[in-house]
C-alpha cells in the first residue's frame, strides 16, 4: 500500500486523537499531540485570507496550550457544555523534508444545559505535521473557521 | 411597556422588562442608535484608499463606510433607492461605484444615484417618467464624523459635533489611545452574545466585577480594587471610563476578599503577560465606554475598539477590531498578538464577561417585573477615585431614562 | 399596522412595512388566500388515480388534495374534526380513507366522518352521546375547481367560476401551455426564501429585471429588452403575464446599456440550450403571475408551476412543479429536463432571483417607514408593447389595497 | 386574546387560540404555575445529602432546588438578588453555599445573602450604602412540600396544603406508588415536544386514545377499553387517573373495533414483558395527572414522574424521573429497565403520544378559530367505570376556565 | 501496515454499515451487525456520567433489537423522516483477549417533512466488537448522546 | 490488505478532492475529477424514490460542469457563502466490469455573511468511479439529499 495512503491513515489517527482530548474532557492530553516549540492559532475565514495576524486563540508553545489548559480548570467561569468534533477529509498535501503538510475540513457541534445540540462552528484544519520518537505530532495547526461570528463564548480549542 | 413601573429618578433598582421587551427595543432605535447620537462604525485604517468599503450597523440598521475619491468618508444605508434591496453583500472590499445588482441602478461613492438602466426606455417606448429626477432617489446618507482615524455616523439631521459629544474628560481619554498616529489593524473577532445590549456597557462600566470574576486579572494584578483606580464620565453619564494602574501577584487586604485571587496560578509560558509601559501617565489599562455602542479597550498592550450590534432584544453581536500603530516594531506587535489572548469570545478574560451577560439574560428574562440593584458605591452618579462603585451604570440609566423618555 | 401611513391611490411607493408587520401578515391569510380568491393546490397528474392523496397548502393553511373513487378531486384541511390533529403527514401517497392516527375517527375520500370507534361504547358504557351525529363533524372542504389539469382550490364560500376568475386574456395565456394535453409530471424543486411573498410577485412581474440582472437571459438573448415583448394583465391587475421572443447573442443599442450582456460568453455544452418551437405563436416566452399563488412558467421548453406558500412575513416556500405532456418524444423531455437547469434553487437563472428576493428583505426589513419606487413605464396601470415597465407591479398593489382595505 | 370567543360554561368545545396566544401563555405562568398550585420539582431522592442541589422549574421559571445542613428542602428562583445573574449553570452538584459568579455574592442554602464582597469598601472607600442590609436581598424563596420522597414548589404566598390540594381521592393514588419507602432514581429522559404544553395532560387524561393509537398497548392488553378500568377525578376536576388492569392478548368485539389490535403480533425476547403484581388491588396501570406540572406513571412495573417544562406557548419540555425502590432485588431493577423501553422519546409506546401532540399542534395551529371537540362518554365531567370517555379532559378545563376567568 | 490501523479500517466498515442500515431504511440488516447476546443501549451524557442504569433504548439481545425493528415496521405511528449519520473519529482503544474495545463520535442529522434538515443528536459510541466467522460485530454499542434533551421522538436507533 | 479496504482508501482520497475542490473556491479542479462523458445529478429524496427523471442540478457531460463553474464565477449573482462537506461511510458496493459502485454519506454546512453556521444540507452520494490513467474518476454521480426543501439558493454543486 502506498506510502501515502498510510501516512494518511495516521494523520488521521492524530487527528481522532486530537477531537477525543477535547471532546470527552481529557484536556491535559491535547497539548501532549503538539510539539514544545509548536504554534496554534484559530483564525476567522475573512481574516486568514486578508492575511491578518490576529488570532482568536494565539498559542506559541506547547506551554501556552498548557496554559490554556489550567485556565480551563481553574480560572475561567463559563457554563458547562459538551462539545463533539467531526473531522473529515483529511489529506497529505505535501512533504518538505521532516515536515508534513496536512488538511482537513471539520465541524463542531455545541450541546449547552438544557438546550439542544446546535452547529457550534465548521472550518478547516492546516496544519505541519512532524514525527517526534516514531509518533506523529503538530509543529503547527491553524484553525481557519467559516464563520466570522462565533456563537457566545469560544471556551474550549476548536 | 406602558403597563411598566418605573419610580421617576430611580436609579438604584433597573427593571429587568427593560431588557427583553420588544416596544422597549424599538424605541432604542429609534431614539438612541438613530437619535443624536453618534455610533461608531469603524477604523479608518479599514479603508485606506478610494473605494475601499466596509460593512457597518448604527444600532440594527446596516450601513456601508466607504471612502470616496477625494479621500473623504462617507456612510449611507445598505439599501437600494429603487426597491429596497441590501445592494452590498461583501463585507469589505474595493469599488469604483455602489450598484445594486437588481437592476443595475448605480450610485457613486457618496451615494448620488448616478444612472438607471433604460431610463430613457428602448425605441421611444417605456422608461423612467419625464420629470424623474436622479437626484430625488440617492442612498440615504449618514453624518460623518472621523478623529484621529476613528470614524462614526450619526442618522440625526444635525448632530453636535463629536468632541462636543464627547466632552473634554472622555475626548482627553480617547485622544490617549488615538493620539493621531496612523493606526494599523492587526484583525477582528465577532460573537453574537444572546443577552441585552445594555448588558455589555453596564459590564464594562463595573469595575466591581473585574476585580471578582477574573482569576487572570486578579491574580496577575492587571486590573484590582486595591490599586489606584479611578471611574470618570462625561458631564452627561452616557460615556465613562475605568482608569487603573497594574499591580503584582501578591495577597492583600482586598484579596483575602477575593476568592478569585490565586498565589499558586503561574504561567508555564510567562510571553502571555509581558507588557510594557506605552502611553503617558501612570494608567496601564482605560476601559473606555461611548454611548451608544463604543468600547474602546486599552489593557497593558492590547488595544480593540468594540462595536455594538444589537439583533433583537434578546442578542447582539460584539465585534472587537484589534489595532496597534503603523510605526510599531517586531516585538511590539508580537506582544500585542500575545496579549490577544485575554480578549475576546476566547479572552483569558473576556470568556468570563461573555458568560456572565448570557447568565444574566438568562436570569432576568423570566421575571420582567423583579429589578438589578445598583447600591455600591451609594446611590449617586459621580466620579470616583476607586473602583468599588456602580456609579457609572446608574450614570448610563439617567442618560437612558432621559434619552428614552421612560 | 394601524399607525402606518399609505397614501389612498398610491401605486409608485410601496411602504416597507408591507413585508414584515404581522398584522398584515394575518390579515392576508384571512383576506387574500382565506377570501374569494383561487389558489393553486397541484396539478391532477399528481394524483392520477382513486386515493391518490398530495399535500399541498392555501396559504399558509395545510389541506390535503385527494381524487376519490369516482375520479372526482377533493380538497379538504388537513386537520382532524375531533381534536385538531394533522391526520396526513405523508407528503403523497395513496388511500382508500382518511384515517386520523390519534383516535382512529375515519373519513371518507370526500372528507365525510364515516367511522367513529367505540361510538356506541361498551357494553352499555361510555361513548358519544345519543344525539352525537357523524354529518356535523366532516373535514372541513374546500372549494375545488380544475382546468386542463391545474387544480385549484377556495376557502370562499361562493367562488366565481375558475374562468371568470382569469378573465379572458389570462384564460387564453393559460390555456395556451395547459391546452388540454394530459400532462406529465418530471419532479419538483422546493426552496425556502427569507423574503415576503410578495416579493416573488414583484419578481416576475417585473420584466425591467430581467433585461438586467440575468447574464443568462441577456446574453443567450432568451428574454431581453430590445425584442418584441408584451406585458399583459387581467382587468383587476391581479393577474398578468410577461411575453417576449428569443433574440440572439450579438450587441444592439439596448446591450450596450445590460452590463450583463456578455458578448464572448459561450457553453461548452450547447445542449444547454437548444429549444425548439413547440406552442403556436411567435412568443418563445410566457411567464404567467395568477393571483395569489401561482406562477405558470414557459421558457423555451421548461414548463413549471411555481406554488407560493407563505411561512410567516419573512418568509415563504417556492415549489416548482416540471412537467411536460404525456405525448412528449425522449428528446423533448431530455431537452426539459436539460433547460431545467436555469430554474429551481440552482438555476442558472433562478438563483439570481432568489437571492434578489433575499436581499430585498434583508434591505428593506430595517427601515419600515421607507418604500418602494415603482415609476418604470410610468405610473399607470395599463398593457403595454414593452418590457420596460413597472406596471404589473402596479396593477398587483392596486388590487391589493382593495382587497386588504389599505 | 380579548377578541376571542369562548361560550361561558362551554366544557364540549376547545377553541384553538388557547394553545398558541402568546397572552394566554404569559397569563398561564401568572395565574397557573405562579398561582396557588404546587408543582412537581424533582425526587428527595436526587438530593440526598446536605448541598445536593437540582436545577428544576416551574412552569418556565427556573429554580434550584437544594437541601440545607438541616436535611431539609428549599427551592429558590435562579436568579442573584444583585442584578439578577443566573447564578446555577450546573444541573446537579453539591455545594457549601450558594455562590453569584458574576460578584461573588454568597447564599445559604436557604437563599439567605450571607456575604457581599468589599461591602465595607477598601481603606474608607466605595461598599455599600451604611443601611444596605443583608436581609433585603436574599434569593426569591417558594414554598415547599413533600410528601413520601416527591417534593413540589408554589410561589403563591399561602398555598394549602399538599394534602389538601391532592385532596383524599388523589392522595390515595398518590400513595398508591409514593407508600413512604425510600426511592432509587434509576435516570432520566428528556425531550422536547414541540406542542402547547396543555395536549400533554390531555393525553394522559384521555384513555380513549390509547386503546385505539397503542399497538402495544392493545396488542399485549396492557391498556385496553374491554378491560376493567375506571376515571377518578378530585373534586376539582384538575388532578385525575386512570385506572386500569392488564389483560391478554385475545380479540374479543371490542378489538374488533381496534384497528391497532395484532394478535399475530410476537416477541421474540418476551423479557420485554414480564410484569410482575407489585401493588396491593387488582390495578396494573395507574396514570395520574396533578395540576399543572406532574404526571405519575406506574404501568406494570415501570414508574416515573413525568415534569412539563413550558417552553413558551408552542413547546415544552417533558422531563422523566424514573425510579424504583431502594428495596428492589436485581431482578426488580432488571424488568424496570426493560419495561422502559415502552416510555420516553425512544418509547414502544410514548412515541405514539409524543407523535401525536407534535401532529395535533401543527393541525391547530393554522385555525385558531376551530375547537376541538370534547363529547365523548358526554358532555358532564364525573368519574367513570370505564374508559370510554373524555370527561378528565373537560375536568381539567372546567377548572382552568376558573383558574384563568376565561 | 500495522494490524491496530488494519483493525480500524474494518471497524470503519462495521460502522458505515451501521450508518447504511439506518439511513438508508435497511432496518432489518441492522440487528444482524450484533451478535446473539449483544447489549444495545442509548444514554443521556449526564446519566452516564452518574451512572446511573437507565437506558432511553435498552436492549438486552438481539431479538430484542428485532423487536425493535418490528415496531418500527408494524407498531410505531411516527410522521416520516430521513436520518443520516456522520460517523467520525473511529479508534481501536484495546483488545482484551477476543473482545476489542472501539469508540467513535457520531451526529445524526433529522429531515422531517416540510422541514429543513436540522441536527438531530450529536455524541459518541461506546463498542465491545467481536468476530464472528471472520466477521466483525458489535457485542456492545453503548450510544451516549451529548445532549441530555432529545428534540421530539427518537424514532430510530442513534 | 484486502483490495476492497484499499479501493475505500482511493475512493475516500477522491471524496476529499472533491469536497477541498467545492469548499476552498478551487472550483475550477472539480469538474476534473469527472470523466469526458460523466453524468452530475442532484436530486430530492422523494423524487429520487418515485423514480421521476428532474434533477435541480442536471449535467449529462463534463463540459456542462465547466459550464456550471464558468457560470459561478461570471454569470450568477449570489451573496459571498462559505460551504463545508463533511464526507462520511465511503464503501464500495460492487464492481462491475470497469466500474466501481460506491456510495457515501454527506452534510454541507453553510456559513452566509454576518450569519453563524448552520446546516445546508445532508445526504447521500449514489457513485459510478472508473480508473482513468490509474486516477479514480467520476462516471456518475448522484447527489440524493434528503431533505426536499432548499434553504434559499443551491448555489454551489453539492
Ligand atoms: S432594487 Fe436596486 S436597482 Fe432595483
Ligand atoms: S384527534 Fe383525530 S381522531 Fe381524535
Ligand atoms: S449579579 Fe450576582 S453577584 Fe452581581
Ligand atoms: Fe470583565
Ligand atoms: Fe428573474
Ligand atoms: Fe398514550
Amino acid at each position: 500500500m502506498s506510502e501515502r495512503l498510510l501516512l494518511r491513515l495516521e494523520l488521521e489517527e492524530l487527528n481522532a486523537a486530537y477531537a477525543a482530548a477535547l471532546d470527552e474532557d481529557a484536556l491535559e492530553q491535547w497539548p501532549e499531540l503538539f510539539v514544545a516549540d509548536a504554534t496554534y492559532r484559530i483564525v476567522p475565514r475573512d481574516d486568514f485570507e486578508r492575511g491578518l495576524p490576529l488570532a482568536v486563540m494565539h498559542c506559541e508553545s506547547r506551554a501556552m496550550l498548557e496554559d490554556r489548559v489550567a485556565a480551563l480548570r481553574r480560572a475561567s467561569v463559563y457554563a458547562p457544555r459538551a462539545l463533539r468534533h467531526l473531522i473529515s477529509g483529511v489529506r497529505m498535501q505535501r512533504i518538505d523534508g521532516a515536515v508534513i503538510h496536512a488538511a482537513a475540513s471539520y465541524a463542531v457541534l455545541q450541546t449547552l444545559p438544557e438546550e439542544l445540540t446546535t452547529v457550534f462552528s465548521a472550518g478547516r484544519y492546516l496544519d505541519e505535521v512532524v514525527r517526534e520518537d516514531g509518533v506523529l505530532k503538530f509543529r503547527s495547526r491553524i484553525v481557519v473557521f467559516d464563520s466570522v461570528l462565533v456563537p457566545g463564548s469560544l471556551v474550549y480549542p476548536l | 411597556m406602558s403597563d411598566r413601573a418605573w419610580p421617576p429618578g430611580e436609579l438604584t433598582r433597573v427593571p429587568f422588562w427593560l431588557y427583553t421587551d420588544a416596544e422597549v427595543y424599538a424605541r432604542e432605535q429609534q431614539r438612541i442608535f438613530g437619535g443624536p447620537s453618534w455610533c461608531y462604525v469603524g477604523l479608518a485604517a479599514e479603508v485606506p484608499g478610494p473605494g475601499d468599503f466596509l460593512r457597518s450597523h448604527v444600532g440594527d440598521y446596516p450601513v456601508v463606510l466607504v471612502r470616496d475619491e477625494s479621500g473623504a468618508l462617507n456612510v449611507v444605508a445598505n439599501r437600494c433607492a429603487h426597491r429596497g434591496v441590501q445592494f452590498c453583500q461583501r463585507p469589505y472590499g474595493t469599488a469604483r461605484e455602489l450598484m445594486c445588482p437588481y437592476h443595475q441602478w448605480t450610485y457613486d461613492l457618496r451615494g448620488k444615484l448616478r444612472a438607471v438602466p433604460l431610463r430613457k426606455g428602448l425605441r421611444g417606448q417605456g422608461g423612467m417618467p419625464a420629470d424623474f429626477r436622479l437626484e430625488d432617489h440617492a442612498l440615504e446618507r449618514l453624518g460623518v464624523a472621523e478623529r484621529h482615524g476613528v470614524v462614526f455616523a450619526s442618522r440625526a439631521a444635525a448632530p453636535p459635533s463629536l468632541e462636543d459629544y464627547l466632552g473634554p474628560a472622555m475626548l482627553a481619554l480617547f485622544d490617549r489611545v488615538f493620539d493621531g498616529r496612523a493606526l494599523r489593524v492587526l484583525g477582528h473577532m465577532r460573537q453574537r452574545i444572546r443577552g441585552n445590549w445594555k448588558l455589555m456597557f453596564e459590564n464594562i462600566k463595573d469595575p466591581y466585577h473585574a476585580s471578582l470574576l477574573h482569576v487572570f486579572l486578579v491574580t496577575f494584578g492587571l486590573f484590582r480594587a486595591d490599586q489606584p483606580s479611578e471611574v470618570v464620565m462625561d458631564t452627561t453619564g452616557r460615556h465613562a471610563a475605568l482608569v487603573s494602574r497594574r499591580g503584582e501577584q501578591k495577597a492583600s487586604a482586598a484579596t483575602a476578599e477575593m476568592k478569585s485571587f490565586k498565589a499558586d496560578f503561574r504561567l508555564r509560558d510567562a510571553r502571555l503577560l509581558d507588557p510594557v509601559r506605552e502611553f503617558p501617565g501612570e494608567a496601564t489599562v482605560v476601559m473606555q465606554t461611548i454611548w451608544p455602542n463604543l468600547i474602546v479597550q486599552q489593557q497593558s498592550n492590547t488595544l480593540a475598539t468594540r462595536q455594538l450590534v444589537t439583533r433583537g432584544p434578546d442578542a447582539f453581536d460584539l465585534i472587537w477590531t484589534f489595532f496597534g500603530y503603523a510605526d510599531d516594531d517586531a516585538a511590539m506587535t508580537a506582544r500585542r498578538l500575545r496579549q490577544a489572548n485575554l480578549m475576546g469570545p476566547a479572552g483569558l478574560v473576556s470568556v468570563d464577561d461573555s458568560e456572565m451577560m448570557e447568565f444574566s439574560h438568562a436570569g432576568l428574562s423570566p421575571a420582567p417585573d423583579a429589578a438589578a440593584v445598583l447600591e455600591l458605591g451609594g446611590r449617586d452618579v459621580a466620579d470616583t477615585p476607586h473602583m468599588i462603585t456602580e456609579t457609572a451604570i446608574r450614570g448610563f440609566y439617567r442618560h437612558y431614562r432621559e434619552v428614552m423618555e421612560l
